[in-house]
């Protein structure tokens, strides 16, 4: 089931470079008073060794769904406005944005809060994957392996 | 043994390094009535036996929902084995 | 005693509108991975009263040394490449950017913590005051007694 | 009562509401040898009763470096009152 996407908020998976000036501006409500932003992008080395590229990959319905959800949170944990999460697909060379986000609030703090847990949320359970190109070889990189029901539910014997 | 039913229609997905061991990211294939998805991984492991080794470090879901191993498939269900998910 | 400006770090006071995207740009070296923006901005109101503008003033030359100190602090504290930290002065209009921090890292974790603490700090210690104006007057905004030595330290009886 | 010695010259800069309430924003003048920024404010408050009720909210700065209320003032030191601030 796909949380429905209210408040405005934008979420995306894109393949061409992400520009943030103009996805930001729209966050901008005259009831806010604080912006933060997270852009992470590619490092020129993992584990010591110096990356060429990097090429991510995603189950694109599901990790637009569970990205749709992790907006949905945030509105329910924090007194935020707007929310806005893009990630890139594709190949992306060093320096290159894979993924920004972005929280718009009346009040830092929820601000700060709301972006910080988008980002982790996003690393344990949205499904991307990224392979790392280096010199010798290519491998995905290490991730983390998002929680899932250990069984389904199943109706309680009467007592 | 009985032939395998066929009643039950799934789409199988793989992404990542399961993709790469599998040699193959989707399939749609037909499955016996009550198959659950630790029947359904186990089907792909006997055919690659490569794939055994990975099934501590898979999670997998049913129409783009993680879901437990012991979940009964149902026809049209899309099922996807997702190894450590690593974006961002 | 100013704290020296190094690590290529960016502090200043401006009277224009603030324009993020050419400051953030050159924060970003080949070995970072993560930026965290904070872009603070005027709300429109103010303790429920409808805001009309603000006017910032600040004993600039401390304050310039205090968010000097701020940078110095974030790089003893944290594992970061690059801070900026910029605050305007004078009359600004409802959504204009009065503050807007910026760290570069090689992880988000520092930086999410650095520039979260620098504008924390910067709120109780940068010797800055705004006014607010409303459709029936104009009051000094509420702030933070910064924190200031009790005595000077004295030379202690010898025991 | 001797006169003020005048040897110690201090600039004295007010800001925020303390401006406002001093009706200007800069001075210099000389204290006598021994005096404390305590001292400094209390001849501003002798002066303007009404910055008196200002004293707990107020910290003192000396040479742009926040300072405690007992520190003896130097021929050129610059002095500065800051009522609670409120940037960002």
């Amino acid at each position: 089931m796909t949380a429905p996407l209210d408040h405005n908020d934008v979420i995306e998976l894109v393949r061409e470079p992400i520009d943030p000036l103009p996805l930001v501006r729209p966050l901008r409500a005259p009831e806010d008073g604080a912006i933060v932003t997270f852009d992470g992008f590619v490092r020129n080395q993992s584990h010591d060794r110096a990356t060429l590229y990097l090429d991510y990959e995603a189950y694109e319905s599901m990790a637009l769904g569970k990205m749709r959800e992790i907006a949905a949170d945030l509105h329910e944990k924090y007194p935020i406005d707007r929310v806005l999460i893009v990630h890139r697909l594709g190949r992306l060379e060093i320096g290159e944005t894979s993924v920004f986000i972005a929280v718009s609030a009346p009040h830092r703090a929820a601000a700060f809060d709301a972006c910080r847990f988008a980002i982790d949320t996003l690393k344990r359970t949205v499904p991307i994957w990224k392979k790392e190109y280096f010199e010798d070889g290519a491998v995905w990189a290490d991730g983390e392996l998002p929680p899932a029901p250990l069984a389904t539910p199943r109706a309680k014997p009467a007592s | 043994m009985p032939p395998v039913s066929q009643t039950v229609r799934v789409k199988v997905l793989f992404f990542g390094r399961l993709k790469d061991v599998v040699r193959q990211s989707e399939e749609s294939l037909y499955l016996s009535d009550a198959s659950t998805i630790e029947q359904l991984f186990a089907l792909y492991a006997g055919r690659i036996p490569e794939l055994a080794k990975y099934r501590s470090s898979v999670v997998a879901s049913r129409n783009q929902e993680f879901a437990a191993w012991d979940t009964l498939l149902r026809t049209g269900d899309e099922v996807a084995f997702l190894p450590p998910v690593s974006g961002g």
